[in-house]
């Protein structure tokens, strides 16, 4: 029983995480930047489809659209108001330009989060589930919304696989994040990668954040703690790997479950940290990294 | 006593990964001696120079400097027991003088010198007044032309008086003064008794200097001796210059466009304060095959990218007319002009076929799969391995995909910079053919640049002779060993 | 030259910042000084802007401040609030704090519903010889530092129930309801890691057991917990008839997920987030039949004051106040009560004044506790002093049901809730 | 023009030490005029000064991208406090262990930096300063948990006394970063973070050099930081650990400019005083410097500090 438990609760959270990371690490790997505003665009999502449900009225289906809608926007707001000035900028050497970018994104993340405190207080919120009730799992009462999350989040991780993988568009994303200037030469302009990579990325993120609106809930101060957890997970999995972050988000996912179930919640989240540190020293690349 | 060896390499070997890059190399440099250490891209020089500096860690044999063995030792340590080395590429401090960086090499590797030694100035001045630094001290190194830079290189490797001097491409993108000014410089701690190796690509841009000259070809030995022997050597001949070379051009004339294809006009490009391009002219005909010849750091890559729009230049290209400024390098191979760079940019973890796609993305899914029949047939080793990752390949079946990559774009202009770097002879031979294929078939317009005349002759209806950023030649391949071939052994 | 450089550009641009900042600071606070008649009596509120129940503070102040004046104030002299914002930071609190005393020379603070904000004040309080009154921090230790150390920590009152009193007031309402109406026997306690719960939990183990309802086990979880599917899970393993609740900081995110794996248990105890008027919409509803401890409640009448008080803050603001509302009105009110008793502003005679506070607010009858109690400092609790209620959120609103005299509505749970199916 | 030149160096060194000591005189004659206030609020500007001038040490000069400065520090704060609380020994032998703490603290954070780079490195201290978090909140009967440590002792309640000692540290750190950036160590310092493998071929131990930055580094932070817990009075998780704490000592030093030490500085008056001058916004404060912030960092990269000196190189 509590090992049903464990393997289904842990099931929704780590596809929750490894949904958070995809976007995360889809950036990096095209992109080479760390967005450290990430925890602020999900957020973002989820005051909006909160918002649209509590304060205009309109249907929980249509709640959580808008939320994907706001995280979209603020997705392409974040690269064309602060990534891309930076990167094209000529005044800052091409070494310092990743701590820039960290700098600004986190500085934009902050702004997107203290604005939100401002207008909605820090409160956490959370969005109607779309589906309500539960149902029994192997014998495990089940939120109706967590088996809902996971099979949304594995919907949307399979089509972005397909996307990528099947696609022409997808393959030249793809071809990017090994070579960029190899698709430039095949006459592929890297700006439309770009852009479409954090269009992409910002339907990732607002589905994610929806998501866990539905399922947890957010406040402002979910900010730090939500790009901490994708930044981590990006990083245990290595890099740039789509499928490491997958692994990782299970393995991390799994481990915060079977702590907060066989140990103490209060412990929750130092197996995880843990283990990060010791990959780091005996891995530095990731689980699946090859930078 | 008084020739001892202050260096002595004995069976150096390193492989990284699969490859043997350096295989049992072994050489000595006594004191007031210079020796050229060459070889063509890829054959083990630089590593070589690592491996003595101790930046790589070899995986067998010795290196000794002055009887001590140093194998394995980190490179302060190598360096503080008396080894120099100037780099070829360098990062400077930029916030800092000329002055500061040139102190910089002469500080002592203590943590508690914390405040500069009065007379470690003006040892710093005096070795600035000995490289012909002195006008320029008091300024940071971004202001500084590029001779300039090379010699605070130098000045920054010669500060701790080493007894042995390592030296990447000395002359890459030095004029020839310059270069008399460089060599002066070098000769001068010979006559110091430093033992000095000079790493470089070809013998004769060392000859005058060397006293010596040891010659690799794919991490082993392939010559040694005196800068005349290794010239006249076998091996290095055929390395360097193939066999006796047919050339089969076709008159200029012969080709009926009344404007060229592609017109270079006045072109310019700087890095810095460095000159890489110097009002470069040329142009090509609709169908016709250029090469342009040039060494190392003569500005090939330079030209190809500005042509690719990758670059700023002042100056004008032209395409069939119509200016090229302005468009993006995307743009730009989108409309005909693809480049094969020398770094080939493959998509090492995509099989051969997907990036022989992506090369065919802007066609439809018929044009492409038609086009990769063709291309298939041309390369053959490239259909047989069409399901393999592009970085499991070996470096000729690399090159074959960068080409059959670009050629699935149907381009106007295939740009081809150095297609032979680093390959075995066996390897050059079928790219040749493949190459002569193409010429005879279809209707394609070539730029080929090339250090390796060999391969860039056979092929050429024209040649241009770069050399330190300028056009020194232009004329028929026929005529081309006579003029100006000398110079590319 | 660059030595230089770097020193010559950099004095302007630091005396440029100090100055700029010391002149933009000095244009405030004069502004704020200005001349009047008779100096006013001014009071600091210190609280975070951002958090609902911190946002009332200020608000609460206000408004009985403004009553205060409009009958023309404390011997014709004004009452003046001047607000801080904190974040709920303890540097940025004691920052408020030291500008209140200072710079804006109060005579009085009402500082912070957060206990590690409050604690970390107390000894400036002290320091600076200034009354500081919390009208929301519940922890023991902010009044047992008084016990310990008097002479330092006396300018120290808490406004709010001691952790301690508010887990015997959950005691003994869960007595009346669960106990002797429900028949309900066993209970488990889930609380946050914090400051005030250490008190509150120690009190829930000994005060349940004598109200009749066993404690199964006892769950403490971080405040940085977001998925609460284990803690519920493990809750209901051991079948309780009733979840006792300490949680503060979080609210939002339990509720929700009560709600949404329908935990067959009722929720009794301590939400603060609860109470709340915001609380249904942040929770879409998911606190339908969550039961919360308070001081006083929207539609409540604790004394006869409380009611105009909800309708003026309402008027005034559009929404209700939070509990720290009805506190910090309350302690503006005895505050002046006590300067105009001692006659003087001084820290030491309004310590020994307010000491002898008897005052009844909103929330019932005040009066502290004396110096040699083990809580100098705090709220006598009971019958006839603050009596504390039981609410209970029904179809969005909150719905008093204990104390009985007092009780507006009976207890009623949503459909997933099984009472008494534990055996 | 050989021998003036070095002579006329020695004369601008000494004009900067003159600059420096009169902005610090004038600073420090403040207390005559300015109110308490604006003393507290210089106080804590001025630690968070030093904390910015100790990671611009490390970033700008060794070329590492520490992202939890806080980790330094609160192990410095909680150490302090925790000596404080437990033995009460005299104040100076709180600051003494907080410091040494930090600096074994440095230690540890510098093996990893000495194996990976960039991101990896990166997140290796961020993970530092959380399980730190988590370390202080589990041991809630050392450190007090999330209510806080609470230290018996301060080193004074006078604003001005308060202000004139954050004043001396923030110099004296100044001073000693600053000579040190500018000596030979600095020069190496620079130069192995640029290029580490040159640095290596002309004789230097790149380990060696940035280890002693992460350890100089680590000494200045923890310092500052135990100085900070006898001025406040308290040390709690949100003051000295949290990673909003280092953010806020990043964006302080790259606003400030990067690799001038004193731009850091700079950049945390700039940030505290501009919150503070802000608070009559309201809410909204925090907003508005951080979006004051972005906008310098996108348009002038080198910072406030930078901005002046590279207008006068190209004089």
């Amino acid at each position: 029983m509590l090992i049903w438990q464990i393997l289904i609760d842990g099931f929704a959270v780590s596809a929750l995480y490894a949904l958070g990371a995809t976007g995360f690490t889809l950036i990096f790997g095209v992109s080479g930047v760390l967005n450290l505003s990430h925890g602020a665009l999900m957020v973002a999502a989820v005051v909006a489809a909160w918002v649209a449900g509590g304060e205009w009225g309109v249907s929980s289906h249509l709640g959580a659209i808008f939320g994907v809608l706001v995280g979209f926007v603020m997705s392409l707001l974040t690269y064309f108001a602060v990534v891309r000035p930076l990167q094209q900028s000529s005044k800052i050497r091409e070494e310092e330009k990743e701590i820039f970018i960290l700098t600004a994104t986190l500085l934009w993340g902050i702004m997107i989060s203290e604005l939100i405190a401002y207008l909605y207080t820090n409160n956490a919120k959370t969005v109607l589930p779309i589906v309500e009730g539960v149902v029994m799992l192997a014998g495990v009462r089940t939120p109706a919304n967590e088996v809902f999350t996971s099979v949304i989040c594995w919907l949307v991780i399979g089509l972005l696989w397909l996307l990528v993988n099947r696609t022409r568009a997808g393959k030249a994303v793809l071809a990017a994040s090994m070579n960029p200037r190899g698709v430039t030469l095949l006459g592929v302009e890297l700006s439309w990668i770009y852009v479409g990579v954090w269009a992409v990325y910002g339907m990732l993120v607002g589905i994610a954040g929806v998501l866990l609106g539905m399922f947890l809930g957010v406040s402002s101060y979910s900010v730090g703690p939500l790009t901490a957890s994708a930044f981590s997970i990006v990083v245990l999995g290595g890099l740039g790997s789509v499928s490491g972050s997958l692994i990782a988000a299970y393995v991390v996912g799994y481990l915060e479950t079977m702590t907060a179930y066989l140990v103490s919640p209060a412990y929750r989240t130092i197996p995880a940290l843990l283990l990060l540190v010791i990959v780091m020293y005996v891995r530095p690349r990731g689980l699946l990294g090859r930078r | 006593m008084i020739a001892a060896a202050h260096l002595e390499v004995k069976g150096l070997t390193k492989g990284f990964g699969g490859l043997v890059a350096v295989n049992d190399v072994g050489f000595t440099v006594k004191s007031g001696e210079i020796l050229g250490l060459i070889g063509p891209n890829g054959s083990g020089k630089s590593t070589v120079m690592k491996l003595i500096m101790g930046i790589e860690r070899p995986d067998a044999g010795s290196v000794r400097i002055e009887g001590v063995e140093v194998a394995g030792w980190p490179s302060h340590r190598i360096a503080r027991l008396g080894v120099g080395m100037v780099f070829q590429h360098s990062r400077p401090l930029h916030r800092q003088t000329v002055l500061e960086n040139i102190v910089l090499g002469l500080l002592p590797d203590r943590l508690m010198r914390l405040l500069p030694d009065p007379e470690i100035e003006a040892r710093a001045r005096a070795i600035a007044e000995r490289v012909g630094l002195s006008g320029v001290i008091d300024r940071r190194p971004a202001t500084l032309p590029f001779a300039d830079l090379r010699k605070m290189e130098l000045a920054k490797a010669i500060a701790r008086d080493p007894r042995v001097l390592l030296v990447d491409e000395p002359f890459a993108g030095l004029t020839a003064s310059e270069t008399m000014q460089f060599s002066e410089l070098i000769k001068a701690f010979r006559d110091d008794g430093c033992a000095v190796l000079l790493v470089d690509h070809n013998v004769k841009s060392v000859a005058a200097l060397v006293d010596r000259v040891f010659a690799m070809y794919v991490g082993e030995c392939i010559a040694e001796g005196t800068a005349a022997e290794v010239m006249r050597d076998e091996t290095v001949r055929r390395v360097y210059l193939g066999g006796s070379i047919e050339t089969a051009a076709r008159p200029e004339s012969s080709f009926g466009d009344r404007m060229p294809f592609l017109q270079v006009e006045n072109v310019s490009v700087h890095y810095g304060k460095a000159q890489a391009l110097e009002n470069v002219s040329l142009h090509v005909h609709q169908g016709e095959f250029v090469s342009v010849v040039g060494l190392n750091g003569a500005g090939k890559t330079t030209l190809f990218n500005a042509i690719s729009g990758m670059l700023p230049y002042s100056g004008d290209i032209r395409r069939q007319g119509r200016p090229l400024r302005g468009l993006t390098p995307a743009a730009i191979a989108r409309g005909g002009i693809v480049q094969c760079p020398e770094s080939r940019e493959l998509f090492g973890d995509m099989t051969v076929r997907e990036n022989l796609d992506l090369g065919g993305q802007h066609a439809t899914a018929e044009e492409s799969r038609e086009r990769m029949a063709w291309l298939f047939e041309l390369f053959p080793v490239l259909k047989a391995r069409q399901n393999q990752t592009a970085g499991t390949l070996s470096g000729g079946e690399q090159q074959m995909l960068t080409i059959a990559r670009a050629l699935m774009m149907r381009p106007d202009l295939l740009i081809l910079d150095e297609p032979t770097l680093g390959l075995a002879p066996v390897i050059l031979e079928q790219l040749s053919k493949a190459l002569e294929r193409l010429r005879q078939t279809t209707t394609i317009t070539v730029l080929l640049g090339e250090q390796n005349v060999t391969f860039a002759l056979p092929h050429a209806d024209r040649v241009y002779v770069l050399e330190h950023a300028r056009i020194v030649w232009a004329g028929d391949p026929s005529r081309f060993a006579a003029e100006a071939g000398t110079g590319y052994l | 030259m660059k030595l230089s450089d770097v020193r010559c550009a950099g004095a302007p641009i630091l005396t440029a910042a100090l100055v700029a900042g010391a002149a933009v600071l000095a244009a405030m606070i004069g502004s704020a000084a200005q001349a009047q008649t008779k100096e006013p009596i001014r009071i600091g509120v210190i609280s975070e802007a951002q958090a609902v129940a911190g946002s009332s503070i200020p608000l609460g102040a206000q408004i009985a401040a403004d009553e205060i004046n409009a009958s023309g104030g404390v011997d014709g002299r004004k009452v003046e609030i001047i607000s801080y914002d904190d974040h709920s930071s303890s540097a940025e609190a004691v920052r408020a704090f030291q500008r209140a005393v200072n710079e804006d020379h109060v005579h009085a603070v009402i500082a912070s519903y957060v206990s590690e904000v409050v604690l970390a004040l107390e000894p400036w309080a002290g320091r600076l010889k200034t009354v500081m009154v919390t009208p929301g921090a519940a922890s023991d230790v902010i009044t047992q530092n008084i016990a310990k150390d008097y002479e330092h920590n006396k300018y120290t009152f808490d406004g709010y129930l001691t952790s301690t009193s508010i887990a015997q007031l959950v005691c003994d309402a869960a007595k009346d309801l669960l106990v002797d109406d429900l028949k309900m026997r066993t209970a488990v306690i889930m609380s946050e890691d914090a400051a005030w719960t250490t008190p509150l939990d120690a009190r829930y183990e000994t005060c349940l057991p004598e109200a009749g309802l066993k404690v199964l086990d006892h769950i403490r979880f971080s405040p940085d917990t977001t998925d609460f599917t284990p803690i519920f899970n493990k809750i209901e393993s051991v079948k309780p008839d009733v979840i006792i609740t300490g949680i503060s900081h979080v609210g939002t995110q339990p509720t929700v997920q009560w709600k949404s794996q329908q935990v067959p248990i009722p929720m009794l105890g301590v939400s603060s987030q609860a109470s709340n008027s915001t609380f249904w919409k942040d929770t879409n509803g998911a606190t339908e039949g969550v039961l919360y401890n308070a001081v006083s409640g929207p539609d409540v009448a604790v004394t006869p004051k409380t009611l105009s008080f909800v309708a003026e803050f309402q008027k005034r603001f559009g929404n209700l106040p939070s509990y720290c509302g009805y506190t910090a009105y309350d302690v503006v009110y005895y505050l002046i009560d006590a300067i105009r008793r001692a006659g003087s502003t001084d820290g030491d005679r309004l310590v020994d004044a307010l000491e002898k506070t008897d005052w009844v607010g909103t929330i019932g009858r005040v009066q502290f506790m004396g110096k040699d109690t083990p809580n100098p400092h705090s709220l006598k609790v009971g019958k006839g002093t603050i009596a504390g209620l039981m609410l209970q959120w029904q179809n969005g609103k909150q719905v008093n049901l204990w104390p009985r005299e007092v009780a507006n509505g009976k207890l009623r749970f949503p459909p997933f809730i099984k009472v008494g199916s534990a055996d | 023009m050989t021998p003036t030149r070095s002579l006329a160096s020695r004369i601008l060194l000494s004009r900067t030490v003159w600059i420096g000591l009169s902005v610090v005189l004038l600073a420090s004659t403040l207390p005559l005029y300015v109110s308490g206030y604006i003393l507290g609020l210089l106080t804590m500007a001025y630690y968070f000064g030093v904390f910015s001038m100790a990671w611009d040490l490390l970033f700008g000069f060794a070329g590492e991208v520490n992202f939890g400065p806080s980790f330094l520090i609160g192990l410095g704060a909680y150490t302090a406090g925790i000596l404080d609380n437990l033995y009460q020994p005299s104040i100076w032998l709180c600051l003494f262990g907080g410091a040494f703490a930090s600096v074994a603290g440095g230690v540890v954070l510098a093996l990893p930096a000495l194996r990976v780079r960039g991101p990896y490195f990166g997140l290796t201290t961020l993970v530092a300063v959380l399980i730190l978090q988590n370390f202080v909140i589990v041991a809630a009967g050392l450190t007090g948990g999330e209510i806080g440590l609470t230290v018996p002792d301060v080193i004074s309640v006078d604003a001005g006394v308060n202000y004139w000692i954050a004043l001396g540290f923030m110099a004296a750190s100044g001073a000693v970063l600053y000579a040190l950036s500018r000596s030979p160590v600095g020069l190496i310092l620079q130069a192995s973070g640029q290029d580490a493998v040159q640095a290596g071929a002309l004789g230097f131990n790149v380990t060696k050099h940035k280890l002693a930055a992460f350890v100089i580094s680590a000494f200045f932070s923890g310092l500052a930081g135990a100085l900070l817990v006898f001025y406040l009075g308290a040390a709690s998780v949100g003051t000295f650990v949290d990673v909003t704490v280092g953010v806020q000592v990043i964006i302080a030093a790259v606003l400030g400019g990067r690799r001038t030490i004193l731009g850091a500085a700079l950049g945390a008056v700039f940030l505290i005083a501009a919150g503070e001058a802000l608070r009559p916004l309201g809410d909204l404060s925090t907003f508005i410097v951080s979006a004051m912030a972005l906008v310098v960092v996108l348009l002038f990269p080198s910072g406030l500090l930078g901005l002046l000196t590279r207008a006068r190189e190209t004089t």
